[in-house]
């Protein structure tokens, strides 16, 4: 596959300047997750206050597609309520297991649109699931349910 | 449309062969199949174009050897109505499948004296002997069901009781042929709690399976008996189970994370895939599925019924003969198991090898079926989609020959 | 007789390929190799005019299919120089070998709390999970040696003591490519009484390897990585020991007689393969060892030798590739590990692809060995007979544009 | 493979009146062995006096290979000294396994030549040597030692 499609200058950009990056306090769930067949590692916390996710910190190590997936859903997700995480949570992962063929609405993606090229290497996808995946889990580890029918397949 | 057998046996290379200068009559499928030039060609080509390991790679090659296994794994999942390609485990053949089984089954349940294993008389070796493993490891006790003279699993009302933990029964008998209807056994298993495993070797090939119609726990088949290659097998497991389970092979790709002070362990099916799996096989087993997919195992079957009802009247007419297993093709395959008096199978196979003719002879890995009618061998003919009423005639006719050679 | 790499390459088909507009350059053989014409002719050849299942039938195509699986045996047993074919077990893949001695060995000799088994940090997940789960199972505790930052085994005088039952340590790092001098070990578990596991999966496709030269008693190795197929490893074992021990996998074909009550089992190879075996992948195995054997594995191994120390002065010279494992040829092999500085190995391979070049990145299922160096994940290329000097060209060229993108 | 060199009369002969079958008291060593891929079984006795093998007896199921072998082996076997018996049971393995390139020797087997073709079929060479090998087995728990080199290879 070329490399276009893949490394969008917006992937790029969240990678060398992710957002949000950091472990923060204080938090209501952890979770941290491998992605076996590489070793990509990612903690993601959440808060949540007042109905919605005041605040989403992660870290780990990884490549520019995990790495820039998460700084997005930073900025995504951050203050959102559990519905329309869900929302968001759901499209993103529609996106990525559309082999390439879902439309990305860039009103609910916004910066996540970008990784519409990635869902054509089945060998990424894995890489962008993952702080997704992480994600939901903390947040079911604090109480909050952003599972969707479609992000209850394997990532 | 009617099942055009001809050209079926056009896609076999090896049936143009000769064997000891007569056609080469292959009725030996139950031991394994020969395989269609599909399957070959998939293979080949996947060597010659797409070979990378699984899993590992983020590389073209990697990727799409990684989508070629997967697919298979999805062909194979909907060719026996599997829930999700998850539940599909690539074993090297049915022995590993139950083996793993046996094994990580065994370990779950924590398996303790008092606790009982049910199989029965009619199963392959490879469906008795790692029972009888696990039974001298954990102190259960195996039991199992007789076998009648006419070649059926005997009723025993109280053989599965609250102390079951699992029964292993064979779906098709390799050795009578029997098609045992396992209704009655899966329900009153699930009944008092106990866990079943079919062993599809023979059926999964001839007729249509299907896991949610059979509704057993675990199904084990294999590759080379179906049109696939060897070195493949296949073990359904219902995920909520396999999920459960700890692995039984142990190694690269079964693996979530690794430090010299422990490990845990991937999700099904990588978590029982330990090591690089059977890549090209899967993917001839793939097309195996493809090939058979776009027959019908329906018509499959029917062809197998008729050409079992031909070969069952054409051997009762063949005096000194003697059928073990069901007389008429109801509830039965393909899979023909005889004696010719006062000739051992040893003999009648080579008298028939000399004219072209491929049975199996000897215990057919199924001493105690065979032990059941008190003999230690027997002669075997079985059949598959590419068997015809000519090739039962050239048996029958070898058949007369063996009595001329030891009359 | 200088080595012909144009030659040997024109008999790999998949080598004439393009990847992504750019010719193949095939730097993951470590992963799996490539096969040659030969070895997939041999394949087709068997299942178009030969096939039929082993050691059951007195058929002709039985017989024949027999004959060439033993053949296979006895080229496998040539080429390690095993004493005899009956030292040869075939298994699916280098990963059952490892779990067939830890679990046979391991209950031979009845382990329990206070015996060692001694590994390394430089293991596949392999040579790791299946003695932790031995440990776990029998109490008796893991040691390993670590590793130095040359990448080599750090002495430990220590280690293997008289607690010492299992040593099972890797031949060639298929990270670090640190070709383990492996003798001083061996006569030192020796002299202990324990037992010594080679992982050979990574040196017998690459030198010449002698197994009475090595002195253990067991070696693994795996078919895809040394021009064969998929689906098919080799577990050498000292016959006196196989004969000891119990079976692994049970079924048909591994016992000598079976009744409902009991089962014994039949003399090794036979004991350890259980079920239809990998019969067609053995036949490729043996014409993979003709090809071999053919070119010379000292002949291979030089050419190998050549290319890594192109390459080991290629890569040095790229700034910001910081190579793992030792820095010159002496002692290693064409397994060549890097990080490049700033770039996530993910990326390094996806530009390379990009580019037709086909590395592995991740951690190898080596993870120790990854936290040894303190990384998650490494970028590696490896070599085989038909790597040029070209590919690692193509390599340094590939890694310019890597940091490029990510600049 | 053609039969005329596997059935040969003298083999056929012996398989429908075999000489000496039926076991028979007293006896020194006894042995049963089965091969395990036919499931064919065999079991030999052997007593000894006054040097020699004064009887041989066998039971078993099997081919008619295995069957006239074991006729074949009570004819050139009883009477004999452990040294001549010895000669002629490595004699009759060296012909089994010779693939059919081994040379038969009257004098020496007797009977036994008419076993020439067997070794040309490898899935019969097993039937051929199951008695042999019982009544090596059989003498050994008699005490006598009849192994050679020639017989210590695997039937
Ligand atoms: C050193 C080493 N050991 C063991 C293995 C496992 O081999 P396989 O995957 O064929 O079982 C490999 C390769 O993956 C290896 O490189
Ligand atoms: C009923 C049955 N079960 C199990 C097996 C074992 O299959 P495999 O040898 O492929 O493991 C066979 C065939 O040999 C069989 O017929």
């Amino acid at each position: 596959m070329m490399l276009d499609g893949l490394y969008q200058e917006i992937i790029l950009d969240h990678y060398k300047h992710p957002h949000g990056r950091g472990l923060r306090d204080p938090f209501n769930g952890e979770a941290h997750h491998v992605n076996p067949t590489c070793g990509d590692e990612i903690t993601v916390r959440v808060s949540s206050a007042a109905g919605e996710f005041s605040d989403i910190s992660y870290d780990g190590l990884g490549c520019s597609i995990s790495q820039a997936s998460a700084s997005v859903l930073y900025e995504l997700l951050r203050g959102r309520s559990p519905e329309d995480a869900a929302g968001i949570h759901e499209a993103f992962v529609a996106l990525m297991q559309g082999r390439g063929q879902v439309e990305p609405d860039e009103d609910v993606l916004g910066d996540g649109i970008a990784f519409a090229g990635v869902a054509k290497f089945p060998a990424r996808v894995k890489c962008a699931l993952l702080p997704w995946m992480a994600f939901k889990d903390a947040a079911a580890r604090a109480g909050i349910d952003v599972s969707s029918e479609a992000s209850e397949v394997k990532a | 449309m009617t099942f055009d057998v001809v050209r079926v046996r056009a896609d076999f290379p090896i049936l143009t062969r000769e064997v000891n200068g007569h056609p080469l009559v292959y009725l030996d499928s139950a031991n394994t199949s020969q395989k269609p030039a599909q399957v070959i060609k998939a293979m080949r080509m996947h060597n010659e174009r797409h070979n990378g390991n699984v899993s590992r790679s983020v590389h073209t090659l990697g990727t799409e050897a990684t989508s070629a296994y997967e697919d298979a794994r999805g062909k194979v999942a909907a060719f026996v109505g599997a829930s999700t390609p998850d539940e599909i485990v690539f074993t090297k053949n049915s022995t590993e499948a139950i083996n793993l089984v046996a094994y990580s089954l065994g370990q779950h349940l924590a398996l303790k004296p008092g606790d009982e294993i049910v199989i029965s008389e009619m199963e392959h070796h490879s469906n008795i002997v790692p029972w009888q493993l696990l039974c001298e490891r954990t102190g259960a006790t195996l039991r199992w069901f007789g076998v009648t003279d006419e070649g059926r699993l005997a009723p025993d009302d109280d053989l599965i009781n609250e102390r079951t933990k699992i029964v292993s029964i064979v779906h098709m008998s390799n050795v009578l042929g029997t098609i045992n209807d396992v209704s009655g056994i899966v329900a009153r298993a699930h009944e008092v709690g106990a866990l079943v495993l079919l062993d599809c070797s023979q059926s999964v090939p001839h007729l249509p399976v299907d896991v949610q119609a059979l509704e057993a726990d675990f199904i084990a088949f294999t590759g080379h008996k179906m049109l696939g290659p060897t070195g493949i097998g296949v073990l359904w497991g219902r995920y909520s189970l396999l999920a459960e389970m700890p692995p039984f092979l142990a190694g690269g790709s079964m693996i979530e994370t690794v430090t010299m002070g422990g490990t845990t362990f991937a999700a099904p099916p990588a978590r029982f895939e330990a090591g690089t799996p059977p890549i090209a096989e899967a993917v001839g087993l793939g097309a195996a599925v493809d090939y058979l997919t776009a027959l019908g195992m329906e018509a499959v079957h029917q062809h197998e019924q008729d050409i079992t009802a031909y070969a069952l009247k054409t051997l009762t007419d063949v005096p000194g003969v003697e059928i073990f297993g069901p007389a008429t093709p109801e509830g039965r395959g393909g899979t023909l198991s005889f004696g010719v008096d006062g000739v051992h199978p040893h003999d009648v196979g080579q008298v028939l090898d000399a004219l072209g003719v491929e049975v199996r002879v000897g215990h057919h890995c199924a001493k105690p079926t065979c032990a059941r009618f008190g003999v230690p061998a027997m002669t075997r003919a079985s059949f598959y989609l590419y068997t015809t009423t000519d090739e039962i005639d050239a048996l029958a006719r070898g058949l007369d020959q063996v009595k001329k050679v030891f009359g």
